[in-house]
């Protein structure tokens, strides 16, 4: 099955680290993978966002005019995303940052208070990996560990950094 | 967890610069333009740390004659820009094609013509296999559609670039250098390379040599042109390259390459869920253009559905294969826009329907 | 209560893409203020190339044409060569300016076009996302000299101001920085004498200015604005760096074979 | 009533911030002379803490532009009241 | 004596220049390069004495920009360079078309590719129709044969730009431009302008207008595209120009352009003497191509003998006009070479007996 | 009796297409004799650009590659950095050199590439026929300047060097003519230290050479040579116009960050 | 009929103004006329020469590889032209400047002493037009009149230049 | 015999000009500070009129070589007899 989701937020939120590692860990457990980040001119200031797809078989395009699952870690991401979800797909919110919630009814809304957890965990900037880790739990798309794994490939072995994010994930997976 | 030690998750870009280190690659001269900037920034790290050479240079003019010089000197070298940054690189790519030097040149094309924009279009089509430089010269164009395919035809092209002395293009697009996607280097089977007795490195024991397209006497002119076209010729037979997919009783054939190649195949699986006998043919040389598996196909093909991101460019390709032998339709989409794999599969149904192949 | 500073009338009613703290919004507000003080929004064509300004016309509100990377001053060029009373001035950055565009700006600079340059320098190329630029400082890490700039193998800055500043027929030049309100107030007076210096028919002008670019420095707003005065304006020291303006006279150039 | 006088005019001043303009460069916040002005602690939705007005009492605006002058996205207005004194 | 007052005898490079002088042409950048530099040189007097606008810029590359500059302040603007010089105007070119600027360019094509030499060449055939330059743009390609059609088709030339607001080029070669021959241009009929409502000349007394190819949002990029493919339609549809010569009984159809086509006029004549039922049909636009009338003469003709001084391009045209309908022969003279009429007629011959058309 | 002044080795035995009296002629024979006199045939790579000197190949008989016209220093750069210990030279006109290829030679001037310019300043377009060059004097009648070179409608005499010289990674330029024995001496002295400056891995070196082109000028031969004096030298004035090579030691440049 | 003639010699001798003041005249007798000269690197330093053709219809070919008549105004352009000549053309000689004859019997040969006419009327350079007269004469090609008119074109009105040109034209076609 | 000495001792030369790749240019004639060299009457192949060496017995070649220096074809060759005095 071919399952699309989009991380959204701020420049500084590690939106795109929060698709890359979950490409990683599913890349790991031999799915076809897809990640593409948005780029160029216009996101200069706004937000930015990525796609990722997995799938088990050959991914034909690695964008996503309907996504299934939608990370949204800013307001501007709710109002971007919240209409092109697929209908039944699932938003996750970071509360923290968002106080309203998207007007469809025919979607699943996960709210994950994501900036205070991580607050909570001595540091703003994990607040992506809670999310993840309450995306992955609620998902299912990939294991824990494998996340976890991805994370010592991503931060090359620095120690102090894979533990404080890899506490954010579960932290996160916890949560929900 | 069954981790492939070889599988790397990397983004296009970054793919091209691997591949081209792997492939021996050792120098690469470039300037910034998006939607291929971190090939550039990827090999100005990597260089530095193999002993190889980068130089950002003053633009892309210098680019593509520095990358000149160096394969002057007998290195495998590389450039990459984007349509605008190409255009400007078409005297070099004619000088390179005249003094029959390799070179590999990477096109992440973007939407055009002018500035246009940095999304992913086909729109480059013409000028990279019909030479947007002057004079009767032809590049070797390869136009993968995965990041894994990035890898491999990028150390193949250095591999054809030498055997044939002739410049290379990668043609590919905004999206695939801006994706990732895992990839091995694995695949690689270096070809033997004739030795490179024509470069310049001092006439050490050895008469003195001369590179040179200027040829004076029209005469010889002529001479040398007939010798870059019979090359040209052993190319055609040699290095054509597509995929077939599901083409074995399919009634209609989509042909498109690279991004929309990989947006048409998910059309297709679509399609041929829906029951329709559908298949692709994949251009993976642009030129040569794999004209001869196009007009065998038109005996039991209806319609040649051809699908490009631009307003109709490998069209003619297609139908200069089919010599009229078959009807074409043809689906553009220039610009920037990648259309879903369901728009593609929705009006393949619609000719499908319309041509009576139910 | 009186307005006594409001938005400039040929700033269009719009956000400007610019990142937070970026210099080119600081300019941009400048020169809008400035066609509104010299009343020439009727004679003024801009001409940005790509570069992070390449979308000035939808700020600026005057006749502006978008050019080529490198080329601005070319295109330049001919709209005055054709229009020789309107006030026509570029808007680069110092990639396009100082690396692509050389040829076209030491040309164009040594023909003495009748043109005004105003030259943004931000030692890095913004649009792309943080390479090196000519003007990168020494040790300056970028995405594309990501072990600092080093002398022997990327070269010095380019000083491209002082060179251009050799040529007979370059008439004002001089560098500023929009780091500080001081530093902004210089910057307009420069842009405004530089157009005066086209409109008297003098010969070439350009206003060099230093410019923030916190995203590709990865600094604060603030931080960038120190950065310019701790380190950029070392190297690229500010004030007039020619100014022939007294000795030029128009009828003098004309007469001069 | 009037803290400031200029020539000897009685100056009072203000500030108007778009909000939604603002980028929270904090150029103004620097440029104040009075440090009137301050980083909000909510964002605008364009995702910036942006720059707020306080001025109090015994702290009041001069109108003296600064502030809008250091302003990249031009998004202050300046008022000044001037009366003789 | 019968001196005619208006007939003047005139070198190729210059006739353009008078031409453009005669159609209002007020501006002309360019930079030298042989077989072209009359061009600039007759204008460098020239337009001084009418009070226009001579630059010898400082590359071919700045003389474009510059030619872009004037179009957008409203001029009728010219550049004209030889092969290697186009190829670095194709940037320039495809800003042209991106903003919808008119402008002449000229190539008095040389034999390339790189350096190559300064003889007659038509190997800038594809570079010229099928757009050297990146994206989904095309230049109208006018191909005079003889110096009183380079100075008809210039002047025309211009006006169409104007109208279609497109890049024109004018493609011919060493030979046309450095050859004389007696010229009138007494056969302007200028053609209607529509206003120039998008120049940019100062506000005043309207609101500020954008000249730009930049479109970053995909959707609207594409829209662009498409509206440019439309006018690219009526163009073919209003443009298109050729001559047929004897064609009327012809079994076998020589298809020739330019300087080829003179040739091969020769060569039609002389086999027609030797009473072979052979024609010619030369386009005169390149682009757009005259595939009409090709395609409707198959139905009478055996034979299509494609004659070009190049490895073989604006056959590829004729191979699409025809769409598998007639056979084709090709010969290529590519480097410079000018055969005779006599050779090319040899050849025909030998065709014309071969298909057993006797 | 000994044959004191032969034809130089590394001079092919054929006679070189240049018009009589030509500046090309005489440096070309020069580098020959250099070249034979440091020993440096086998290390040697030429690139001569499109102009008079295009068919350099022809006459050297050392490694040589042609090079599209302004691009020969960017060629030179690709092989002197594949080739670090071998000697590249480029052999430029001033039309390649300081017009078409500006860019190409301000930023290998100011990257300080370790080759060598050899720039031969004739005032015209030589191969081309005689049109103006970035050099052409004010006032000097061409085929593209009938009325002769004007100040203000094309600009002054572009003085490349004097501007190269501002760039802190160009170690050696001199000015010298090939229009006297003297100067052919000088000339020849001046290209030997620029290649030795090469070997010595300080910089960027470069010789501009004024050399007459009695074709384009419309002059004898010997008028050329006295033009040179009268005129052209005056716009040009001979000799070093910088010499940083005792300043500048390989070691300090490396260490320089 | 198609005439194609080469004029040849070295680049201070004028050829290039003998053609085109060949081609001037023709043209104005209504004949279909084109004139090529030699240009490019080629020619530096080496032999100029130009060719007409005339004929009564369209010219096919501006170039010719064996022309009709060939005017040779020094050695090199001997050596050149001679075997390119068509069987039965005419060889027009500077004999001032050529002491040799050509080897070929299929040609006729014209021996001008162009040089030292012109040197007797007082200018040197008017040996080209010493040999057009010579060579109108010959072919009739054209008429002296019309040639000496388009003296009046091509310079321009100026007197002084037009009656010496004018003057070796007349004494060269006397001369045959 | 011989007219001329350089250090002691005494200097006869004598140069070798190869007419066909001479090309008139008059460099020689104008370097050679004993005036023996001459432009010759009759043209070469080339249709250039060399120069020509042309020594008498008092008017001695010093083989100084600033003819052969100034020779832009490389045409001329430079001859020395060097004897002891
Ligand atoms: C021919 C061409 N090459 C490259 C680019 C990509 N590009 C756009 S802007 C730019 C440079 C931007 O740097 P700068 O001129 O310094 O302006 P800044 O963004 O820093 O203000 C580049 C390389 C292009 N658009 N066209
Ligand atoms: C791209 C390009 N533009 C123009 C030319 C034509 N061209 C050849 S050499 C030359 C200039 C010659 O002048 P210069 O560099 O001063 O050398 P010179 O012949 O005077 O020694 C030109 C314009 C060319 N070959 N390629
Ligand atoms: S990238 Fe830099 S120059 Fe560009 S808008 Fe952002 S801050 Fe300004
Ligand atoms: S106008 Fe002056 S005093 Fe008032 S807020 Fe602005 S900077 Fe402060
Ligand atoms: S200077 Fe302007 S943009 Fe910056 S914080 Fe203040 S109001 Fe906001
Ligand atoms: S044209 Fe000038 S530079 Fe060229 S060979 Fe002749 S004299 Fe020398
Ligand atoms: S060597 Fe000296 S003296 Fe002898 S001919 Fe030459 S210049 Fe004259
Ligand atoms: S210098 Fe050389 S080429 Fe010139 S005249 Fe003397 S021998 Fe002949
Ligand atoms: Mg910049
Ligand atoms: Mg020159």
């Amino acid at each position: 099955m071919l399952i699309k989701t989009v991380f959204s937020g701020f420049g500084g939120q590690g939106v795109l680290m929060m698709g890359y590692a979950f490409a990683v860990a599913a890349m790991w457990e031999d799915r076809e993978v897809t990640y593409l980040p948005s780029y160029g001119a216009e996101v200069r200031g706004g937000t930015a966002n990525c796609t990722v797809a997995i799938s088990d078989e050959e991914i034909a395009s690695p964008i996503s005019s309907s996504p299934d699952f939608a990370v949204v870690m800013n307001k501007p991401s709710l109002y971007a995303f919240q209409n092109k979800l697929q209908s039944g797909g699932v938003l996750f919110i970071n509360a923290t940052m968002i106080d309203e919630a998207p007007v469809r009814k025919d979607i699943q809304v996960v709210n994950v208070d994501a900036g205070k957890i991580a607050e909570q965990l001595g540091d703003m900037r994990t607040a992506n990996m809670v999310m993840l880790g309450a995306f992955v739990r609620k998902t299912k798309l990939i294991t824990l560990d494998n996340l976890v794994l991805s994370l010592e490939e991503i931060f090359d072995g620095k120690k102090k950094i894979i533990e404080m994010n890899a506490g954010a994930l579960r932290n996160g997976y916890d949560i929900l | 967890m069954t981790k492939n030690k070889n599988k790397k998750l990397m983004r296009g870009n970054a793919v091209v610069g691997e591949a081209a280190i792997k492939a021996g690659c050792t120098c690469y001269f470039g300037y910034p333009i998006t939607p291929q900037n971190q090939l550039p920034e990827y090999m100005s790290r990597r260089l530095v740390e193999v002993g190889g050479v980068f130089i950002q240079s003053e633009s892309e003019i210098s680019a593509i004659n520095m990358a000149l010089g160096a394969s002057v000197a007998g290195a495998r070298v590389m450039t990459s820009s984007s349509s605008p940054g190409i255009s400007l690189k078409q005297e070099g790519i004619s000088f390179l094609a005249g003094c029959e030097l390799p070179c590999v040149i990477v096109n992440m094309a973007r939407g055009g013509p002018g500035l246009g924009n940095i999304s992913p279009a086909q729109s480059d089509y013409f000028q990279a296999t019909r030479g947007g430089g002057h004079g009767d010269y032809r590049s070797l164009v390869y136009a993968p559609a995965s990041c894994q395919e990035l890898a491999d035809l990028t150390m193949e092209a250095f591999d054809v670039a030498d055997v044939y002395r002739n410049p290379v293009m990668i043609l590919a697009d905004g999206m695939i250098g801006q994706m990732m996607e895992p990839v091995t280097y694995d695949n690689y089977k270096p070809r033997e390379i004739p030795p490179k007795d024509y470069i310049l490195d001092g006439a050490k024991d050895r008469p003195s040599r001369i590179i040179k397209s200027l040829i004076l006497n029209p005469h010889e002119m002529e001479e040398f042109n007939w010798k870059l076209a019979r090359k040209y010729r052993i190319i055609e037979k040699n290095e054509t390259k597509y995929e077939e997919f599901m083409m074995d009783d399919a009634k209609v054939a989509v042909i498109a390459y690279g991004t929309a190649a990989r947006i048409a195949k998910g059309a297709v699986k679509r399609a041929r869920n829906d029951g329709m006998r559908v298949g692709l043919i994949r251009p993976i040389t642009l030129w040569p253009f794999p004209s001869e598996i196009i007009y065998r196909r038109a005996a039991s093909v209806g319609l040649f559905f051809v699908f490009e991101m631009s307003a109709g460019q490998m069209v003619e390709d297609v139908r200069l294969a089919l010599k009229g032998e078959s009807e074409i339709y043809f689906y553009g989409r220039p610009g920037g826009i990648v259309p879903t794999p369901v728009e593609v599969q929705r009006l393949i149904t619609r000719q499908y329907y319309q041509k009576g192949l139910i | 209560m009186k307005k006594i500073y409001a938005r400039p009338k040929y700033l269009k009613p719009v956000s400007m893409h610019y990142c937070p703290g970026c210099g080119h919004s600081i300019v941009t507000k400048l020169i809008a203020e400035i066609i509104e003080e010299m009343s020439v929004a009727d004679i003024t064509i801009c001409v940005p190339p790509a570069g992070c300004a390449v979308l000035t016309y939808n700020y600026l509100d005057v006749d502006t044409t978008e050019s080529a990377h490198g080329r601005a001053i070319a295109v330049a060029t001919g709209i005055k060569r054709v229009l020789p009373d309107r006030l026509v001035f570029t808007y680069q950055g110092d990639g396009d300016l100082a690396a692509i565009g050389t040829a076209e700006t030491v040309h164009a600079a040594n023909r003495g076009e009748r043109i005004t340059t105003v030259f943004m320098n931000n030692a890095v190329y913004g649009m792309t996302g943080g390479q090196m630029a000519p003007t990168t400082i020494l040790g300056q890490k970028t995405t594309t000299s990501p072990f600092g700039r080093d002398l022997v193998r990327e070269g010095a800055p380019l000083k491209i101001s002082e060179m251009l500043a050799v040529l007979p027929s370059t008439v004002y030049i001089e560098r500023t920085a929009v780091n500080s309100v001081a530093g902004i107030k210089a910057t307009k007076k420069a842009i405004k004498k530089a157009f005066k210096v086209q409109q008297d028919d003098l010969g070439f002008s350009l206003v060099e200015v230093l410019s923030p670019c916190p995203t590709n420095w990865k600094m604060t707003p603030l931080a960038s604005c120190r950065w310019i005065d701790e380190v950029m304006a070392k190297e690229y020291p500010l004030g007039v760096i020619k100014d022939t303006t007294r000795q030029t006279h128009k009828k003098e150039a004309a007469d001069a074979d | 009533m009037f803290n400031y006088t200029i020539f000897g005019r009685a100056v009072k001043g203000k500030i108007v911030i778009a909000v939604e303009m603002c980028k929270g460069c904090l150029y103004c916040v620097e440029a104040c002379p009075k440090h009137l002005i301050t980083e909000a602690t909510r964002l605008n939705t364009k995702g910036y803490y942006p720059a707020e007005f306080n001025p109090s009492e015994d702290n009041e605006c001069t109108a003296c532009t600064l502030c809008a002058i250091s302003c990249p996205e031009a998004a202050i207005e300046v008022y000044r009241d001037e009366k003789q004194k």
